[in-house]
């Protein structure tokens, strides 16, 4: 089981600001196959990677980081802080 | 601790801060500060921005920003106060400052500070109109180009 | 008037001075701020420094270099507060501040002002230690070489 | 005649803060090598001229620059601000 987290309009999109699911991704690219077959919104939500950030234990991370033990995965889109 | 970071919804008073900041760093002879502030759309048309961010992220995010640049100049003191929730037009979102015994490296940390934190930091911003319409902010090639061009120093 | 030029003897309070500079400057989004401090000597030996000026041509110097950082810059305002006179250890000897819609800019524009000022206006610091002795701050070359670096950009 | 000012060190060994000469120079540099002549501290000051700056006017020129009708010219060593 995977905590997932989203943010900002991947959040809005999805419907859901966290979610809990079964999936056996050794990476994030995975998870994320995974997360697409959970529903349109989701499917639509991860169809442009580029648009996309991850967070692993809350360190920024590439799709093709593992995900391992990670407590927590976020997903969201690039930062606008300052 | 040299370094203070500080991830609030509350406003902060900003000269308070900078005078508290310039006390404690004393000896450091350079202190920068750098401000953002919320800026109206064209015509008015902002009725307040908010701010999203992912809690616990966000200070381990800006801590990281703030020991690489006192790892990369030689700082006295780094300070990062960065806002989130509802904000109006003219609310300070977010400061920076830093103190060094040289200007140069006062003010290339703060401008580094802020180019990382822009890009680096979970931090959204969505800006909703009096109209009604809402649109998150996009993020800016300019950004990452900036906060790339620190990494080929 | 955007440009805001004081030369003085008594202090100043920088987080007042920052706050009504943050204020006047609504609508510009990045404000910056760079305050030069007297640092002391090594073994606590600095009992003051001593700041001569031209009066009359301090203020023009520093009007034109204000001027010229507009004229270079998209800027909202510009503020240069320097003392003369004689100063303690941890004295606030200047500071100039900058607002403008692009925190680069603003930036860079406090950064040139800073170069500017530093070989351009006619400021001339002394050392007075407790044990005495005496001295002018001599020139560094590397104000002068920061300096030339504006030029060529 | 013109009047001539000195900052800082220059006004120190000169001993004075300002005086009126009789000078017929035309340049700024004219008016140093007579400012030599005036005595053994203004020669002394005047010796190494890379470590002199000169205002005509209230304004920063080159040793080349002409005086013709100014009202003031300052002589003082690099500036030291910020």
């Amino acid at each position: 089981m995977v905590e997932v987290r989203y943010f900002a309009w991947l959040r809005e999109r999805v419907g859901t600001d966290r979610e809990t699911i079964d999936s056996s991704a050794s990476t994030v690219g995975e998870l994320v196959s995974d997360l697409r077959q959970q529903s349109e919104a989701h499917d639509l939500v991860f169809s442009d990677l580029s648009a996309i950030r991850a967070a692993v234990d809350q360190e920024l991370v590439d799709m093709d980081h593992p995900i391992a033990n990670a407590r927590e995965i976020a997903f969201f889109p690039p930062m606008t802080g300052g | 601790m040299s370094i203070d970071i500080r991830v609030q919804s509350a406003a902060f008073d900003l000269g308070a801060e900078v005078n508290a900041f310039a006390t404690a760093a004393q000896g450091a002879g350079a202190v920068v500060s750098f401000t953002g502030v919320v800026r109206d759309l064209p015509e008015r048309a902002l009725a307040h921005m908010e701010i999203e961010h992912y809690p616990g992220m966000t200070e381990k995010a800006l801590s990281q920003i703030a020991k690489e640049a006192m790892e990369r100049w030689h700082l006295a003191r780094v300070l990062i106060i960065h806002r989130y929730g509802v904000l109006a037009p003219d609310a300070q979102i977010m400061m920076v400052a830093t103190a060094s015994p040289h200007r140069k490296a006062a003010f290339e940390s703060a401008d580094f500070l802020m180019d990382y934190l822009k890009s680096r930091a979970p931090f959204w911003k969505k800006e909703v109109r009096y109209d009604g319409r809402v649109d998150w902010v996009d993020a800016k090639d300019e950004d990452e180009a900036a906060l790339a061009a620190w990494k080929k120093r």
